[in-house]
């Protein structure tokens, strides 16, 4: 047993050797450091946390897991970058950016002098490098499509060694945004197997540490399959504190896999990880009652920028032979109907039971936490059986003698709501939702699915009545959300890939939102935000039901840990963090 | 009850009153063996003899102590003057094997078919005489070789599908004898066996009993076997001893009607000239599971052919007609 | 003597379990979907004689839980006034077995208190009533998918000892073949041929179907083996020299042999299969809310959360395995029955 | 060798069966390895399509099938979608850590149910017996789940043992007695479920196959000849009890990488258990039907073994006299 | 091997023949090339007079119940014919077989094991009448109960199991079992071996009564000479495979050719002797 464990360290760790030390180097003259403001703390330690599962890969540009790009996130550092906590872009590799008055042009400037974590300087040829990578086809970079504006790929033009120019084909607002999270690559690494057309096997997780290097705060040490992944700290990172401390602070840092949330959550109690991020309400609940004699604390930071709602099938179903299906979407397409079901759901009874108390209800798309979008005028309907039953009358149904609700045609209203099964909250807002409408004497079922079969039916076969589902939680900017507002988007669920827009208030939205893409003015774009908002809210394409609320757990003596509501919630900084020396400290440390 | 032998202080073995009764039996009240008394001598040959379902082998099993623990047994077994129905698990461990050893009636299925039948010795000499493996393997050979299996090697080698039927008679007459017992318990040893093999297997163990001078126990339904081969035959029927004397005596001059007619089953000869074809063989009538066991009778009365009022309300005592022999039949009382 | 005995002993208390859930719509006080959404998890009603006075009552009242003001899920008995248990009382319809219409239950108390026997799941629900509504499904479902293992691996195990020869690894390939394969997909599958919502009765021929079907290949082994070695019994070829044809063989001399196993293995299959419905509730293939089943309210365990701060969340684990002793019980006495009639 | 090779031919049989069911049923399910995308915003609908037409999915089964057999034939055993790389480096390390764990459980479910099985049948029908019985019994009807999350729980309860996982972080840096220790601590929560679901079904074959065996008449006459106790129960009936027990053994070995998924997936343990969820939910397909074939190697081997054993014991068998 | 004084017996045709009967078991160890190979009939040549009782003699392995089974057309030799009544029939279809099996009948060694432990006496009589369809419902019953009659077992016990019986008893069932279809021939494979003096002889008894009934013809086969050479009329002796010496039992009793059956001959007057001399006295 013993020689199977030295075999796969052996294997896996080879490259260790080869490298530089991981100490913080000192800085170098020419070096433009980026001086943080944070608490200075102080170095050493290992910060262990979990994960749901291993990451797949560490290739920034074909990475599509949220595993992956939680690790991948630590290695590597963009350009311009969103801090989690202002929620607003900041510099990162870049030193400052222009933007040419009609919005088009982006001229950016590279810090001076940095290094990759193998110690190879980083430059504009790396930058432009980067993006031929992220926009080529072949390459299939789920990033590509943020690079597309108006249609047209982002051109990008090295104009001297720390200077790159970014031409878009149409204004685009907060284009900056489009920046953050795009990993800078070292070209002296990755050029040779671009060009052999390998760039999708390149930086897998059997890649030795030597060959992967990045910009981000830590590097790659060792990799233990199916166990956990080890960073270390990168030695030539850009950031320093105001003492001109290198940072990262951490020695180590250390990604366990663990298979589900709970398991997780038991980890973190026993003491095996330092930070828990998005935990459960049930377990935030749980873990959060023995708080004082384990030296944990936990943060309710409010509410997600997700956002659950019910969705009724209003696709275009002529071509897909479900004429069941098709004749309920007369009532689907009432939007009195739409609206009755909204105002019947109980969704104070949603965040009590399903989010214990920790989650916001909602009535429109944006997240109240959402600090520069929310609309504060959009309505609140409240629960209301009476005027449930108004709007359904007033759309022509009625109720039979058992109390069922029938429509015009005596047709008893019946439909089913697919659910994911492995999503506990949404199973069990559906059991909320079905008895909640039962009220109204609706017949829901409740149709657990497995995930992909659920996708499957929303996305290719359409064969579903409703559907409880869950978008949003990335970016707080309006762009990303383009998709699932605009007629033809692809993530535009009730009724997907529409050649024109099938009513004239989605044709609204679908000007709204173009304006709204344009618009560099962030008074001009807020306002025609909120009237898609208002729109959207009004006629109830989704049923906005709640958003979870984020909950994260720590340890105490973790310094500068500042959880934030965007992704990744607890990691955004782990540069800064750092373990407050005391009695506080991880039991089995080394010193 | 009487003691037929006049040196009854000098046996070896001395079974008294003994009554075993089945805990599960179907029929509760019939004991498998009743008052069941004799005594075994020091080198002597004592024949058992009667049909299948007298008792015999329930005797063997008890004189063993390898009766289910559910059995109800009561009476004495005095071995050496120490009662073994006393003993318990590990005291018997000293008896079995080493002092009283068993001969089964089947080789082929009381040897274990997936041990070299060598091991299966030396495990007795193992269990027993603990000593180095060599020495062992050693002994095994020399005892192989006194039951006539010269062919030490390829025996001890041998599993026992592998082996003969003579062969494995052998083998199992090995095995008992492996520690020298005082008395040997022989089951029906030969039944399977044709009458080459039969005589042989008579003979070894003739003559084992002359060398060693252990005693031995012969059951059998066969009267022939024991004449020529046994001192002393003692005939039961239904879990009694009804008769008992040494052999010359007793099959020239059978007393009990069930040994008479036992006997008189053995063939005359190979060619019986009178014997026509199709001419009934001689018989016993009925058979010993028609006997009704909870008669207040003679348990034989009803397959007798010299029975009487008596026999069918009372139940005969032991008589002894001359010294050294014993019968239970109301034909020899006063 | 004792053995029957032992056999009768199990089989009333089978029968009576069964009796009970098959009455569940009488002995249940509440109508299992009736969500309680101020009372999510409350533990187990406590029963009491003596009242906040002192008093002694021979009736055993309830107090009604309220919700502690500070703590999440915590309640505490309100001592302001007792509501004492009732007998035959007036409460939601139901039907028994779909033939009797009623509203009578065998106990329950006046409102607004309710009586949670084994405390109450997150939505509030009663979850003695869901144990006694779920043990139908469960039960039914688990014993019929039970045959029909029993019954494709008696056919196949049967053919496959008897005929031996190239039938006999053909059938032994299936079977390893069947005990391999990546099951998942192929109930996604079939849920995705299925159409979009199934009744519960439906779902419950379904997860009969499946489950029986999957769960041949084992069973079918066992009867092999045993086939196998009852075809070379003396009896079997004295029988041959009769003439009697391999049907004749199969039936009389083989068959009884299986009957041991079998029923082992239905005691063991039953069970589990019970619990496989949590693994096919996962792919769509279970009973949904707000029906009641033992694979859903098991599935409740599988959270952390609920394992460690709701004890009365393992009511129906122990039902499970309450149940399973009993058939596990009648199978061996029945079994130690047949070994002692044949040998 | 006539019957090895006899074997080897009906396993590559089954092998191949296998693989061909796991393709038609993968293809059967529905969604696939990219579909999760769909519900990303930023992404196009023509991404998507782009990466599924890169690994060959808007090509017919058949030829899918047919560049999966082909990878096999380079050992790499198909590829991961997720993992981007050869799946059989992906298994390797897993089914090693599984068998680590499922080894162990099963040594020690015979270890124990070995003698408690033959000690029991000596004991028929004493209080002992009875007992063992009465628990085994017990813990049939308990689901394997419910174990597993009841040790999960005491042990974050108890504090001194590892709640998941297969090593500490540390655990790199540790001398070797302490790392086989640091083992040692997270297998007892996995190793102590897998024994204690595995446990009663062995005990209950046993006893009953030893049952029958001390009845035997050889049995019996050993005790005769005044061999007892655990000479007589170890060395004389069990050998004589292989057959049964020898195919219960190569059930067990073949159970070694496909009987422990469940536990893997509750306690974190880095072994197939884990990756073969996922891969399954996720539609890397190729990552389960490496893994199934992985397992039906094992099941064959187990049958092989089982014959093997029973050559060993049973001499009967070795002559060719059943 | 024929032998001159046979013409008489050859006048009328033989019942049952076997020519150049021959059997072969290979068996192969798992594991190995080896095989195993024993040759359980070589070239065998038997013959069986009608109504005659024919005892075939052998130790253990030496193959006679290998050359039983073969008659009784429960296995199939390699080579060689099997002839009854005049026809060959060891090619015969199923159908054929079908109708041939009531004629020919065996009763096997172990009575124990061919009868099956769950089935009543009555069921285990009955069944050859169930299979050939001869009977049915009460008649079934009520025949079964002659039949036990018959070989000497109380119609009363019609409802125990085998179990329940003596092993003399269950060589009665088992023979009245085998006489249900009224067969022609019957096989008796070391039927009496196992039982003791007294029921070897009240068995043997019963079956000079049924062949006296019936008019039945027995091949009766043991390893005991002595018993059986009691009441065979022509006797065989087999050793290895092979068929050494045969004929009438006089003839062979008289003049054995063979050295084994001479050696037999000599352990049985050996065993008589002893017991002849015992009873007269001696010692």
């Amino acid at each position: 047993m013993h020689r199977w464990g030295c075999f796969a360290t052996l294997l896996l760790a080879c490259g260790h050797a080869c490298f530089a030390s991981s100490a913080p180097q000192p800085p170098q003259h020419g070096e433009d450091l980026l001086v943080t403001d944070n608490q200075i703390g102080r170095y050493g330690g290992t910060l262990v946390l979990a994960q749901r599962s291993e990451p797949k890969t560490l290739n920034p540009v074909t990475a599509a897991d949220a595993p992956s790009r939680e690790v991948i996130g630590r290695l590597t550092a963009d350009l311009i970058h969103i801090n989690r906590w202002t929620q607003n872009t900041e510099p990162a590799l870049a030193k400052a950016w222009s933007v040419s008055n009609d919005g088009r042009v982006f001229t950016v400037k590279l810090r001076h002098g940095l290094r990759f974590s193998d110690g190879q300087p980083f430059d504009a040829d790396d930058v432009v490098f980067s993006f031929q990578v992220y926009l080529d086809e072949n390459v299939h970079s789920p990033q590509r499509d943020l690079l597309v504006v108006g249609g047209k790929p982002i051109k990008v033009q090295k104009i001297d060694q720390y200077s790159v120019r970014f031409t878009l084909a149409q204004p685009y607002a907060a284009a900056e945004r489009i920046f953050d999270s795009l990993a800078m690559m070292p070209r002296h690494l990755l050029e040779r197997p671009y060009k052999a057309g390998q760039f999708a096997q390149a930086l897998t997780l059997n890649t030795p540490p030597a060959e992967i290097a990045g910009m981000g705060p830590f590097r790659v040490k060792q990799y233990i399959p199916g166990q956990r992944i080890v960073l270390e700290r990168n030695p030539f990172y850009w950031k320093a504190d105001r003492s001109k401390n290198r940072l990262p602070y951490l020695d180590e840092l250390v990604f366990l896999f663990v298979g589900n949330e709970d398991a997780q959550a038991i980890r973190f109690q026993a003491g095996e990880t330092d930070i828990i991020s998005r935990l459960s309400a049930e377990n935030y609940a749980l873990l959060s009652k023995d708080v004082a004699t384990r030296g944990t604390d936990f943060f309710d930071l409010g509410p997600s920028l997700e956002y659950d709602f019910l969705v009724f099938n209003l696709n275009d179903l002529r071509s897909k032979n479900l004429d069941s299906i098709a004749a309920k979407q007369a009532w689907f397409q009432a939007v009195k109907f739409r609206q009755a079901v909204s105002s019947a759901i109980d969704r104070d009874s949603i965040v009590k039971l399903v989010y214990t108390g920790h989650g916001a209800a909602l009535w429109g798309n944006v997240s109240p936490s959402n600090k520069l979008w929310t609309d504060q005028m959009l309505p609140h309907t409240p629960y209301s059986l009476d005027r449930a039953r108004e709007l359904l009358k007033s759309e022509g149904f009625s109720w039979r003698s058992d109390g069922q609700l029938i429509d015009r045609q005596g047709v008893a209203v019946e439909f089913s709501v697919i659910t994911s099964t492995s999503n506990a909250q949404r199973m069990k807002m559906a059991t909320l939702i079905q008895d909640d409408l039962g009220k109204l004497g609706m017949n829901v079922h409740v149709v657990p699915l497995e995930f992909r079969a659920l996708l499957d039916r929303v996305f290719q076969t359409y064969d579903y009545e409703a559907s409880i589902m869950a978008l949003g939680g990335g970016d707080a900017d309006p762009n990303p959300e383009m998709n699932v507002w605009l007629s033809n988007g692809g993530t535009h669920l009730w009724r997907l890939g529409e050649a024109r827009p099938a009513t004239d208030w989605e044709a609204l939205i679908d000007q709204l939102m173009q304006k709204q893409m344009v618009q560099l003015k962030y008074k001009e774009r807020k306002h025609l935000y909120d009237q898609a908002q208002e729109i959207i809210a009004a006629n109830v394409p989704f049923v906005f039901l709640a958003t979870p609320n984020i909950l994260v757990g720590a340890r105490k003596n973790l310094g500068n840990f500042k959880p934030a509501i965007l992704d990744p919630n607890t990691l955004w900084n782990v540069e800064q963090l750092y373990f407050i020396p005391g009695n506080g400290a991880r039991p089995g440390e080394k010193p | 009850m009487t003691c037929a032998h006049s040196s009854c202080a000098s046996a070896l073995l001395r079974i008294h009153g003994l009554t075993v009764r089945y805990a599960a039996s179907q029929e509760q009240s019939s004991p498998a063996l009743v008052g069941v008394e004799f005594d075994i001598r020091r080198g002597e040959t004592v024949g058992i003899l009667g049909e299948s379902g007298s008792g015999k082998s329930t005797l063997a099993l008890s004189i063993l102590g390898l009766l289910p623990v559910s059995t109800n047994i009561t009476g004495s077994m005095l071995f050496e003057n120490k009662d073994l129905l006393q003993f318990d698990e590990s005291a018997w461990g000293t008896v079995r094997g080493t002092r009283i050893a068993m001969i089964f009636q089947d080789p082929g299925l009381s040897l274990s078919p997936v041990m070299r039948v060598g091991d299966q010795i030396a495990e007795v000499l193992r269990a027993h005489r603990p000593g180095p493996r060599k020495v062992r393997k050693q002994q095994v050979e020399a005892i192989l070789r006194d039951v006539g299996l010269s062919q030490g090697d390829r025996i001890y080698g041998a599993y026992p599908h592998q082996l003969s039927g003579g062969e494995l008679h052998r083998v199992a007459i090995a095995q008992a004898l492996s520690c020298r017992p005082d008395v040997v318990i022989a089951d029906e040893p030969t039944q399977s066996l044709d009458a080459t093999r039969q005589a042989e297997i008579l003979d070894v163990l003739r003559e084992v009993n002359r060398k060693f001078g252990c005693a031995i126990i012969f059951i059998t339904h066969n009267p022939a076997l024991l004449a020529g081969f046994a001192d002393r035959v003692i005939v039961m029927y239904a879990g009694r001893i009804v008769e008992e004397g040494p052999v010359p005596q007793v099959f020239r001059q059978p007393l009990h009607p069930y040994t008479k007619g036992l006997l008189q089953l053995v063939p005359a000869s190979l060619q019986d000239p009178d014997r026509t074809r199709g001419q009934h063989l001689p018989a016993l009538p009925g058979s010993l599971s028609h006997s009704d066991r909870s008669t207040r009778g003679c348990i034989f009365e009803s397959r007798c052919f010299a029975r009487t009022e008596l026999c069918q309300s009372e139940s005969p005592r032991e008589v002894v007609p001359e010294e050294g022999r014993r019968v239970s039949c109301f034909n020899y009382e006063n | 003597m004792r053995k029957k005995q032992k056999i009768v002993a199990a089989l009333m208390l089978l029968v009576a379990l069964h009796l009970a859930i098959l009455l569940a719509g009488f002995i249940a006080p509440y109508n299992p979907a009736t969500q309680n959404r101020d009372f999510p998890f409350v533990p187990p009603t406590r029963f009491h004689f003596a009242d906040a006075r002192g008093h002694f009552h021979l009736r055993p009242f309830i107090y009604q839980w309220t919700v502690r003001p500070e703590g999440f899920n915590e309640y505490e008995e309100a001592r302001g006034r007792e509501y004492p248990v009732q007998f035959f009382v007036r409460g939601p319809e139901y039907t028994i077995a779909g033939l009797v219409r009623s509203d009578v239950h065998l106990f329950g108390v006046e409102g607004p208190a309710r009586i949670f026997l084994a405390g109450s799941d997150g939505f509030g629900r009663d979850q003695f009533s869901r144990i006694m509504y779920g043990g139908q499904i469960s039960l039914a479902a688990g014993l019929l998918a039970t045959g029909i293992s029993l019954f494709l691996g008696l056919l196949v195990g049967c053919i496959s000892g008897f005929y031996g020869s190239w039938i006999d690894e053909s059938a032994m390939r299936l079977v390893e073949l069947f005990l391999v394969l990546p099951w998942l997909y192929l109930l996604l599958a079939v849920r995705s041929f299925l159409p979009l919502h199934i009744s519960p009765t439906q779902t419950f021929f379904l997860l009969v179907a499946v489950i029986g079907t999957i769960g041949w290949a084992r069973p079918a082994r066992l009867v092999r083996g045993i086939v196998l070695s009852a075809k070379g019994r003396k009896y079997v070829t004295a029988s041959r020299g009769f003439g009697a044809t391999d049907s004749y063989i199969l039936r009389r001399h083989v068959l009884p042999h299986t009957y041991g196993v079998l029923l082992t293995q239905a005691a063991l299959l039953v069970p589990q299969y019970i619990v496989a419905e949590v693994t096919l509730s996962f792919l769509g293939l279970g009973v949904s809310e707000p029906v009641s089943s033992w694979g859903n309210l098991l599935a409740n365990l599988q959270q952390y959360n609920v394992l460690a701060s709701y004890w009365w969340m393992f009511a129906p684990a122990l039902a499970l395995v309450i149940i399973s002793l009993g058939y596990l019980k009648v199978a061996n006495a029945i079994h130690e029955r047949l070994q002692s009639d044949s040998i | 060798m006539k019957y090895l090779e006899r074997r080897v031919i009906h396993g590559l049989l089954l092998l191949i069966g296998v693989s061909i069911l796991c393709f038609a049923l993968s293809a059967a399910a529905p969604g696939n390895f990219f579909d999760e995308m769909k519900l990303n915003p930023q992404i196009s609908p023509s991404t998507v399509a782009g990466l599924r037409a890169r690994y060959g999915f808007d090509q017919p089964l058949v030829w899918r099938y047919g560049h999966w057999v082909e990878s096999v034939l380079r050992g790499e055993w198909g590829y991961s979608f997720a993992y981007n790389c050869p799946v059989r480096s992906l298994l390797l390390v897993r089914a090693r850590n599984t068998l680590i764990l499922t080894g162990l459980a099963t040594l020690l479910a015979w270890l124990i149910a070995v003698p408690l099985g033959v000690w029991t049948a000596n004991r028929r029908g004493r209080w002992d017996d009875r007992l063992s019985m009465a628990s085994t019994s017990l813990l049939l009807s308990v689901p394997e789940l419910v174990i597993a999350l009841v040790l999960l729980y005491w042990a974050v309860r108890i504090h001194t043992l590892p709640v998941g996982g297969m090593a500490s972080v540390d655990f790199g840096g540790l001398g070797v007695q302490a790392k086989l220790f640091d083992l040692a601590l997270h297998l007892v929560v996995p190793v102590t479920t897998l024994v204690l679901a595995s446990l009663p079904l062995l005990v209950r074959h046993i006893r009953a196959s030893m049952i029958e065996v001390l009845q035997a008449p050889f049995v019996q006459a050993a005790r005769a000849h005044g061999i007892g106790g655990a000479r007589l129960l170890f060395r004389y009936a069990l050998p004589a009890a292989a057959n049964p027990l020898s195919s219960l053994l190569g059930l067990s070995v073949g159970a070694l990488l496909s009987g422990s998924l469940l536990v893997e997936v509750i306690t974190g343990w880095p072994g197939l258990g884990p990756l073969l969820l996922d891969a399954a939910l996720a539609r890397d397909i190729y990552v389960v039907v490496g893994a199934v074939m992985a397992s039906t190697l094992f099941m064959i081997f187990g049958g092989i073994l089982a014959d093997i054993l029973l050559v060993a014991v049973d001499p009967r068998v070795r002559l060719g006299k059943v | 091997m024929r032998i001159e004084e046979t013409a008489r017996h050859a006048l009328k045709p033989a019942l049952a023949k076997a020519a150049g009967l021959s059997k072969r078991y290979v068996q192969r160890a798992p594991f190995s090339y080896k095989s195993f190979v024993i040759d359980a009939l070589v070239d065998v040549e038997f013959d069986i007079a009608p109504a005659s009782l024919t005892a075939l003699v052998g130790e253990s392995g030496s193959g006679k119940s290998t050359l039983a089974r073969c008659l009784a057309m429960l296995e199939k030799a390699d080579r060689g014919e099997i002839w009854f009544e005049g026809k060959e029939v060891s090619r015969s279809s199923d159908r054929e077989l079908k109708a041939l099996r009531p004629k020919i009948q065996m009763v096997f060694q172990d009575s124990a094991g061919a009868l099956n432990p769950g089935f009543t006496a009555a069921q285990i009589i009955a069944e050859p009448l169930e299979v050939q369809r001869r009977e049915s419902g009460a008649r079934l019953h009520s025949r079964a109960c002659e039949l036990m009659e018959e070989v000497g077992l109380s119609p009363n016990w019609a409802d125990r199991r085998p179990l329940e019986f003596s092993g003399g008893q269950r060589q009665r069932l088992a023979i009245a079992r085998a006489i249900a279809l009224k067969p022609a021939f019957l096989i008796l494979d070391e039927s009496v071996s196992g039982l003791d003096l007294s029921t070897q002889a009240q068995i043997l008894n019963l079956l000079l009564d049924l062949q006296k009934a019936h008019s039945l013809t027995y091949l009766l086969i043991s390893h005991d000479l002595g018993l059986v050479g009691q009441i065979a009329d022509f006797v065989a002796v087999m050793q290895q495979g092979k068929i050494v010496e045969q004929g009438p039992r006089r003839e062979v009793f008289a003049n054995p050719r063979h050295h084994h059956t001479r050696e037999l001959l000599a352990s049985v007057r050996l065993l008589r002797s002893n017991f002849r001399t015992a009873q007269a006295g001696g010692r």
